[in-house]
């Protein structure tokens, strides 16, 4: 058994330990905001927090979880008060079909932890994540925008 | 490549007074009316290589009232005359099945010839979902 | 069927959301439905249905302000909700057309919707006005309200819904002009965002019903292939799996969930049958193009303007150019997938389709079952890109998969691997242009013969009239620029490697190479590009319209900083009309810093403003990407491209600055989804020819030693 | 080129009886290329026919607008016992036949 505490819940799954943890919420504990798109930590579609860091979950082993905290898009905003982060998505009208956009928020929430007035640089550096629909330029606009709202807490 | 002077006739607009180029060389200009023939085939078929389709006609089938021959009319295939099925009271029931081959989605018409030299008409229209993407480029 | 219970249901905490239900005969909201598009309920909701698929290209939501422009509803009130494809069976199709394809959903639809929308509207006033015995001359309705002139009394949809849903439908209906719009033409937001940003919204990939278990397959890895053998003992035993599959053309592994079934499936020993085009590759499918170029027979003319020869021959000077494109993967983020039941001789299946009538007709043929026992589980698509609106090969295999599991539910998933490695790829194309100038540096005679697989040819098996494939000529055929002489040439040439709908489909190849060569003749006749295509599209064209908007935009005339180079193209594309000017450095080790994109286009009316604006920006990100790397190439008859450490996709950092023009001309209904992709390439290529001197005449750039900043 | 054939084995004296076959033929189109570009000439089966005891009792003339491997069903009257003969014709001169006995009581 391994415990692991998503989205504020402990949990505890009988899998092998090497199960990447994006298998184990999709298929195991019904978490399914993180996707599949490559499996080789390429395109970052499965990003999900693992104590405040973002991580490839498609090659994350879910013993590497193990008593920690994951974080999916679905604990981002537990009272149904979204995150400053998803506001500006809304406001800037980032998604087209929406699939890699919870790797992209979440990617975006971490850096702002991290930089909350981050420059361009650093947007281009943190934000590897592939998006097919070429939503690139409002996902800059909205980090920006987020940053500026002064709500994201570090 | 769409033939829409099947639209004259299954809207009952003429009987046999305007031409048909699908039509009049069965007909040869007789009259054609709406019933007694049905066309069955699928609404949706995922490609139009091998499409069911039944048809039947009520006739008594008998020596002196029966139907001749069904023909089997298309609006988009490069041959127009899909089919050509000739009976007679030995066939005991007019009702062929068999599998067509469309190309791209369309009206079907099937024309029955009856002993007494008159035309009955049904129709049926099938959309092939795989061409759906090009019908109107092609049509 | 009674143990089915609510799937995936979603609130409408956004106001305007929609919801996924696994239905059972109350498939989509009933009543009281004014019409097939609109019901209105007694809290005034207004549910307008959604027919064809939302794949981020926004067209749920204009489909909606349209209905909701005509219907004078209150758009705070109104929730999109998908048309049931069973119902839409039953219903004789109901709802029309449901493919997403050929960016058609809007201007293909746009007449019923509205339609739909103002005779509703006219039920709802006229079941207000038998209420008050009025006439109906006095009532009018707006925002939701209907209201009796004279008395000033009013009273709201919902309230005479039901009386309205028992009312024939007005036989003709007058449509507002545009100009009046009051929803439509507005840039509102999209209805799927809240959802998509909460983390709510459901694709195909997460269908989730109680005892499912999950499919991994292998497929032949030469086309056309067939399955030998498996040696299914070598994974008998391993945790989780619970069968092993084998089918004509590929093998699936059923484990308890999905990474099992695909650990399992790679040490599965699998044999195939190759079936002959087991050598081909990129240098002998080239080739085979290459013969098409110069065979004298089995080629066809797509169009004949006056006679070539003569043309050519009074020329002052002439032109030769070969330019050549690639075969491209679609890879939309959410791989193939498929989640089917078969049950009691009915099919319920979810998947990610750009069609759901295609998707239910396969489920149905493949199941053997009437149209009538089919459901087709409607879900947003993780990208389509053409590849989920064609051959409907994901809903085949799942269904397959699932009658031969009883039955018990099954979600099928491709592998990136599997996804990059059987697409129906983006044709290649090899095309020799020729161009005689006089003595001005104005074309007098045209040229140009394709060599290129035909999609409608192999992948629908359809009839060419006169044997020409419309899409593999197109911007050829079709070339607006005023010149006596035309001679398009098309030599259908079909390698195994199976092609499909890719987005922008021939718009995506053609006005690449139609418009570096015309920047060629340009060149050779000393002149600026943009003034030489504006003195040769005609002043009345569209296109002339949407290169001037875009060229004055980026403003053309105006100075460049140095090492700066600009480029432009035009061309119609999907009924509207795009243009592109490039500006951009090149160092010298051959890195290019695309300063400035400027998209101009001209799609007549503009249901939703921002939405055309992200479909430009998205257009710019899939071109550059498939411009600058896409490459799909062959080796022993198979892909060798398997996932996106070698089909690499364009980033964040990469997207260069897009500034979109919309220069709506009002008048007609173009597409969208696709056209701005049409004129980025040739516009990229010709500013490097301008920076560098070098004329790029095949793609992808990374093949020339370029690199984007 | 094969054919099967669905036709009950007895049948009682004017009874109504179906006829079906199934014959192997690519139907071939006429518009499909080969790889190099050259059509594939159009050959479908043009003329079928039946007959009952040397009687003729349905016959059909085709088009590539019938699928490959052309399927038919059609109805006859049972007569007497004997034979029922089909026989069939494709584009390339390529002739068919088979047969199948009925018992009728």
């Amino acid at each position: 058994m391994i415990q692991l505490t998503v989205n504020g819940r402990s949990r505890e799954v009988d899998v092998e330990p090497e199960m990447p943890l994006l298998w184990v919420l999709r298929d195991v504990l019904d978490v399914k905001s993180p996707k599949f798109g490559c499996g080789i930590a390429q395109c970052g579609a499965c990003t999900v927090h693992v104590n405040g860091e973002p991580v490839r979950s498609c090659s994350f082993p879910v013993s590497a979880a193990a008593g920690k905290r994951v974080l999916t898009l679905e604990g981002l905003a537990p009272a149904g008060r979204l995150h400053p982060v998803q506001q500006a998505w809304i406001e800037h009208q980032v998604p087209q079909c929406g699939y890699c956009q919870g790797g992209q928020i979440l990617t975006a929430v971490a850096l702002l932890r991290k930089k909350p007035n981050p420059t361009d640089n650093d947007i281009d550096e943190a934000m590897t994540n592939i998006c097919r629909c070429g939503t690139y330029a409002r996902i800059r606009t909205a980090i920006h925008a987020a940053a500026k709202s002064g709500k994201v807490k570090a | 490549m769409r033939r829409r002077s099947f639209l004259v006739v299954l809207l009952g607009l003429a009987f046999g007074a305007r031409a048909d180029p699908l039509l009049d060389p069965i007909t040869k200009g007789a009259p054609v009316r709406q019933g007694r023939v049905k066309l069955e085939m699928p609404l949706l078929a995922d490609n139009g290589n091998s499409v069911a389709m039944k048809v039947s006609v009520e006739s008594p089938m008998t020596e002196s009232d029966h139907v001749r021959a069904i023909h089997l009319v298309s609006e988009r295939n490069p041959e127009a005359r899909m089919a050509s099925f000739h009976l007679g009271p030995r066939a005991g029931a007019a009702e062929i099945t068999s599998r067509v081959r469309l190309a791209g989605s369309q009206r079907v018409v099937a024309l029955a010839e009856m002993s007494d030299g008159s035309f009955w008409i049904g129709s049926a229209s099938v959309v092939v979902t795989l061409s759906a993407c090009v019908d109107e480029m092609l049509s | 069927m009674t143990t089915r219970r609510e799937f995936l249901k979603v609130s409408a905490a956004g106001g305007l959301a929609f919801g996924f239900h696994l239905p059972a005969a109350n498939a989509q909201s009933v009543a009281p439905e004014i019409n097939a598009w609109v019901v209105v309920r007694p809290d005034d909701t207004v549910i307008i249905r959604y027919a064809r698929s939302e794949m981020g290209q926004g067209s749920m939501t204009s489909a909606a302000q349209l209905v909701a422009e005509e219907l004078e509803c209150d758009w705070s009130k109104v929730r999109v909700e998908y048309a049931d494809t069973n119902a839409h069976v039953r219903r004789k199709r109901a709802w029309g057309d449901m493919a997403a394809v050929g960016s058609r959903t809007i201007r293909q639809s746009q007449d019923y919707l509205r339609k739909a929308g103002a005779g509703a509207r006219e039920m709802l006033i006229a079941a207000a006005a038998q209420g008050w015995n009025a006439p109906v001359a006095e009532c009018t309705a707006s925002n939701g309200l209907i209201t009796h002139g004279p008395s000033g009394r009013k009273t709201s949809f919902g309230k005479v819904a039901g009386e309205a849903a028992k009312l024939a439908p007005p036989k003709e209906v007058t449509l507002k002009d545009p100009k009046d719009w009051k929803i439509a033409g507005k840039p509102i937001r999209r209805v799927d965002i809240p959802d998509i940003v909460a983390g709510r919204i459901r694709y195909g990939i997460d269908a989730q019903l109680p005892g499912m278990v999950y499919a991994a397959i292998a497929q032949c890895p030469v086309f056309g292939g067939k399955l030998k053998s498996v040696d299914a003992a070598k994974i008998e035993g391993r945790r989780g799996v619970i069968r092993v599959l084998p089918m004509e053309d590929y093998v699936a592994v059923v484990a308890d969930n999905w990474w099992r079934a695909k650990e399992a499936l790679k040490e599965l020993p699998i044999e195939w049958s190759f079936g002959g085009n087991e050598s081909a590759s990129s240098e002998s499918i080239q080739q085979f193009l290459r013969a098409g170029l110069d065979d004298p027979s089995n080629v066809v003319v797509a169009r004949r303007d006056g006679e070539l020869e003569q043309g050519l021959a009074g020329a002052a000077k002439v032109l030769e150019a070969e330019y050549f494109t690639p075969y491209l993967a679609h890879a939309t983020l959410e791989p193939m997938g498929c989640t089917a039941v078969v049950k009691d001789g009915r099919v319920d299946v979810w998947t990610s389709t750009q069609n759901a009538e295609a998707s239910h007709a396969t489920a149905a043929a493949t199941a053997g079952v009437p149209l009538e026992n089919v459901y087709v589980h409607r879900v947003q698509l993780g990208g389509g890109f053409g590849r989920r609106g064609g051959s409907q090969d994901f809903v085949r295999q799942g269904v397959q998969i699932a009658k031969a599991m009883g039955s018990t539910p099954v979600k099928l998933l491709w592998t990136r691997e599997e996804d990059t490695q059987h697409d129906f790829y983006r044709p290649l194309s090899l095309v020799r242009m020729k161009a005689g100038l006089d003595a001005s540096g104005n074309p007098v005679a045209w040229y140009a013969r394709v060599s290129a697989p035909s999609i409608i040819s192999t992948l629908l098996k359809l009839p060419l009239k006169e044997g020409v494939d419309p899409q593999a000529v197109v911007s050829f055929a079709d070339q607006p620029y005023a010149i006596p002489v035309v001679r398009v040439e098309y030599a259908q040439r079909n390698p195994h490697v199976p092609v499909g709908f890719w987005r922008t489909v021939g718009h995506s190849q053609n006005p690449f190479m139609r418009e570096c060569f015309v920047d060629e003749l340009a060149s050779a006749a000393g002149k600026d590009p943009y003034e030489y295509r504006r003195g040769l599209l005609p002043a009345a064209t569209k296109e002339h319209g949407v290169l001037e908007a875009t060229a004055k935009a980026a403003g053309w005339a105006g100075p460049l900083p140095a090492g700066v180079h600009r480029g432009i193209a035009v061309t119609e594309a999907y009924g509207s009309y795009v243009a592109a000017v490039a500006e951009l450095a090149v160092n010298d080790k051959n890195v290019v810093d695309i300063k400035r994109l400027v998209l101009g286009i001209d799609c007549g009316h503009v249901v939703n403003p921002d939405n055309v604006v992200a479909q430009m920006q998205g257009s710019a990100v899939f071109m550059l990407t498939a411009m600058f790397w896409g490459d799909i190439t062959i080796k022993d008859g198979r892909v060798e491209q398997s996932n996106f450490h070698d089909y690499r996709m364009m980033r964040l950092r990469e997207m260069p600055k897009v500034e979109v023009v919309l220069a709506p001309s009002g008048g007609f209904w173009g597409g969208v989804g696709e056209p701005g992709q049409a004129a980025i390439a040739p516009a990229i290529c010709n500013a490097l020819f301008a920076a560098t001197g070098r004329r790029i005449r095949s793609l992808p750039l990374k093949n020339h030693g370029f690199e984007i900043a | 080129m094969a054919a099967r054939i669905q036709l009950p084995g007895r049948a009682r004296r004017g009874e109504v009886i179906r006829v079906g076959i199934l014959i192997q033929h690519p139907m071939e189109t006429g518009y499909r290329l080969e790889v190099d570009g050259r059509k594939v000439p159009k050959n479908v089966i043009r003329s079928f026919a039946c007959r009952y005891n040397g009687v003729e009792v349905f016959r059909a003339e085709m088009s590539p607008g019938i699928a490959a491997n052309p399927f038919l069903q059609f109805h006859t009257v049972a007569l007497d016992s004997g034979e029922l003969e089909f026989s069939w014709v494709d584009d390339a001169g390529q002739p068919g036949s088979a047969r199948e006995a009925i018992e009728v009581t």
